[in-house]
């Protein structure tokens, strides 16, 4: 099919977001230093990951910072093969949701491990990397 | 408390749009809906417009929409509940004509998703859920996130890539008997598990594809339908719920927590049970999504789901047949249009005009589950023809 | 059918909320309303956000915001009015108690424009036209559409700069008594008026601000309002209505045909008259639309506005109070928080809560004044302490 | 106020349409030509700015297009100061919207007049213009 008739937009529109961390830099400040932190409800108890400066459950705003350990264990998974637009230059990665003793979990990328040879319940360990620009972020790695 | 029902559809055709604009494309719909209600437009009190937007240039839909199909005036809002943006919309409408603001009201679904390149749609798409923890640094994508799901429900009940690639090919099946389906062509197994990968295990013919599109209902109080239709189609559960944006919060991956409860409330409402359904359309943007709406709507135990297919039961003639329509899979998945369409199927099922599609109506009761995101959220709907 | 109330409020901070995001802003509403109105959060059946979005970075803001405050399993959806998106919230959790859907629910307003550089959020207004007729070639802004009806009104009426500026110098004046507003401070005619040009003849203090907030109401039905509270404010009237998204098509210049209409509504479902509101909030995005509001709403004959400014009819000790909060102008602007924040301003009011900024309560009425683009929406609702 | 701890986006997000004008393009087309048409309904006679291939009065589908003429009276205007990010190069434009005869009006840019030189009923003339890249638009100016 021929393309229709158009009107190309000459006024692109471009967004990039600074979205706040106030209430839990510490988490990536932790992770710098290679912890990985979440937060606890002082009131209740109720560990959250992501981290919440507002506890879900009780509605209370006072928390501790706890340490979920390296260890975790491999939920599911998926190798992201058709990346979007932001992402083109990462090659096809494979993606983990991985659990902590205590039952929270997080998503991120496992590294060094194709999806068909990933199972689940694989141990993992949760490791900090940075970006060039210094920006930190986490992995899971085959333990 | 009156009762609420559909006296008006209209359905544009899906696909690469790319010679109609949002109004243009809105106003197939809405004319079709008008003229099948035969009412006057002066007698809408409620256009509720559902559209997830984003990747077309109008940001104010809901008035754009109005202003190019002569709906200005009306009382309007857009609402936004991701790939259940239509059936919000729907809810939206039948509520405000419950709640006595007006005897007829308008659901508009419309979606235009082809006005950016596609890696843009799949950044779009994959931004809708947790931003923060589940983009930013792992460029999630919609096909990932229903992989996860996937991989889970495979390693626990032993589902293959060859029972969702079946659930694909009935699509396309189903899809070449709809004049409106993006897809109009039948396709054999192996084409499917022969696929590109999108996400692993989700091949390209797992996936519904990104579509340009509108539906439209008009429904009308109890009073108003009678003077308006002689087959007024009723809407008799509504059952919505909600889940969490961060994957990793989810209680399980083998199936949608929103959507067992929506649909518990719908049924409940309805008072009516799994086995009472007629024919049905389920949110198969992946083909593992129709997989897991079977179980989370009762249709079979979990677990069971890749039984069904294989079984043949959710086709025509089965025991209770499951998007007639092509289903997103090969209709198409204008995302805000989606739930809206699915409203319009069911309809005419129940009314008895989807021609060589048509389901065996017994007892004369529909379902639609309408899934947005990955399970954030769930809509489900009983309709019946008394 | 049953009444609704209003049984909790809840109010963020307006400003500049670098120290927050989208869900730890909304938190601080909802905490507050829950508290306020003693309901376990469990009985809440709905909650509807209103949210234009684009400026932050999620775009299912109803299920950040439902999971961060542990609302996830609620029915659930966002709506889009524009600037009137927190009163088409309100609205739909209203509709959803009318309908018998629920017992409880909630309507949270909440954004955050700051996330973005002042030139991108002026853009993202801006697009929120027509986009392809009004903004592609001719980079209209929002207060350049504010801006045409500003002289038309001044050309048809004689109203001058000075006048509005007077509008901007009270909304400061009573900004200053509310320690949640953006803007603290009482200014000066002299100030308002040498502020810098925007879209001549509007000054920067004509406008409001890019703002960051949030809002909160949980809604009940009579029976459950009489359970929870001693101090209901009773939802009396819901008037709404849309115009064209292209200025070029609207009827006149000197007033908003949407807001005229929806005024109607509200005042003729409430059984009242203009005159028998003891405080009202108009939406004052810029100086001119207040004005505006006073004649659209019936506070006096078209063209009057400014006699009202210039005689303090709408100031405290005045015949109608009007943004005693401050208004968008000082309170700040956080769109989708708006029409919510106005409910929460309005139901203090009623209650006798309002502190320094108190209006004399005569007849126990109030009324909410909510516009979504430039007259794109409409909604007026009137509240009510019996 | 220093700013708080933010997680700068590296992810940015472009939007540029390619909006569909199959169904109007002879606007555009008679542009060029130096001609300001628009649609009028073939059933009901209404006629509509912009152009549009359907009726918003009567519903109907049929429209046939008809010539405005170069001659407008201004009706209201403005001067935008400060621009949106993708009209910065722009400087400050003065917008009009003005009236056509048969009642239908435009919104666009008022060439070579200061918003505070306007006046209400002043005529004016549509005349085309074309971007450096080709695309057409229209502007106003003093007849
Ligand atoms: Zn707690
Ligand atoms: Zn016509």
């Amino acid at each position: 099919m021929s393309e229709a008739p158009a009107l190309h937009s000459r006024r692109p529109l471009t967004l990039r977001f600074d979205i706040p961390i106030s209430r839990t830099h510490e988490f990536w400040d932790s992770l710098r230093a290679g912890k990985f932190v979440t937060t606890k409800c002082t009131k209740c108890g109720n560990v959250t990951f992501p981290p919440q400066s507002d506890c879900p459950r009780c509605m209370g705003s006072e928390f501790e910072w706890v340490d979920l350990g390296q260890d975790a264990t491999l939920v599911t998974y998926t190798q992201v093969m058709t990346a979007p637009a932001s992402f083109s230059a990462e090659g096809s990665y494979t993606v983990a949701i991985a659990g902590f003793r205590g039952g929270v979990r997080a998503l991120a990328w496992l590294e060094g491990v194709k999806a068909e040879d990933a199972r689940s319940g694989m141990k993992l360990r949760v490791e900090a990397r940075s970006r060039p620009d210094g920006s930190p972020y986490y992995v899971f790695v085959r333990a | 408390m009156t009762r609420v029902a559909v006296v008006g559809i209209g359905h544009s055709r899906f696909g690469r749009r790319t010679d109609v604009n949002i109004g243009e494309l809105a106003f197939e719909s809405i004319k079709q809906a008008v003229d099948d209600a035969g009412v006057d437009r002066n007698d809408i009190g409620n256009v509720v417009v559902g559209s997830a937007g984003g990747w077309y240039e109008e940001s104010l839909p809901a008035v754009v929409v109005g202003e190019y199909a002569g709906l200005s005036g009306a009382g309007t809002m857009r609402v936004e509940a991701a790939c259940a943006s239509g059936s919000a919309a729907v809810k939206a409408a039948y509520n405000s004509i419950l709640s006595g603001e007006t005897e007829v009201a308008m659901a508009v679904g419309v979606e235009k998703m082809t006005e950016v390149d596609t890696p843009t749609s799949v950044e779009l798409i994959g931004r809708a859920g947790s931003y923060t923890w589940e983009f930013e640094n792992y460029g999630m994508t919609f096909p990932a996130y229903y992989a996860l799901y996937a991989v889970a429900h495979m390693n626990e009940f032993g589902t293959t890539q060859e029972d969702l690639s079946r659930i694909s090919v009935k699509a396309h099946k189903y899809g070449a008997r709809n004049p409106l389906a993006q897809f109009q062509k039948e396709i054999t197994l192996e084409k499917a598990m022969r696929s590109q990968m999108v996400a692993w295990p989700l091949k390209l013919y797992d996936a519904c594809p990104l579509s340009d599109g509108s539906a439209t209902v008009v429904l009308a109080s109890e009073e108003a339908a009678k003077r308006l239709t002689d087959t007024p189609v009723w809407i008799r559960g509504v059952g919505y719920s909600s889940d969490t944006a961060n994957l990793s919060r989810r209680d399980s991956y083998v199936g949608l927590r929103a959507a067992v409860d929506a649909a518990a409330r719908a049924y409940s409402m309805a008072k009516v049970a799994p086995g009472d359904i007629d024919i049905a359309t389920a949110h198969d943007c992946f083909t593992i999504a129709e997989l897991m709406a079977y179980e989370d709507l009762g249709f079979c135990k979990k677990g069971e789901g890749a039984k069904m297919v294989r079984e043949g039961e959710t086709e025509l003639g089965g025991r209770i047949p499951v998007n007639l329509d092509g289903g997103l899979k090969a209709k198409g998945h204008p995302i805000g249009a989606t739930g809206v369409s699915m409203a319009v199927e069911i309809t005419k099922q129940l009314r008895g005009e989807a021609g060589n599609r048509q389901a065996p109506i017994k007892r004369g009761l529909g379902l639609t589950h309408n899934i947005g995101g990955t399970g954030h959220y769930a809509y489900v709907t009983v309709y019946s023809r008394d």
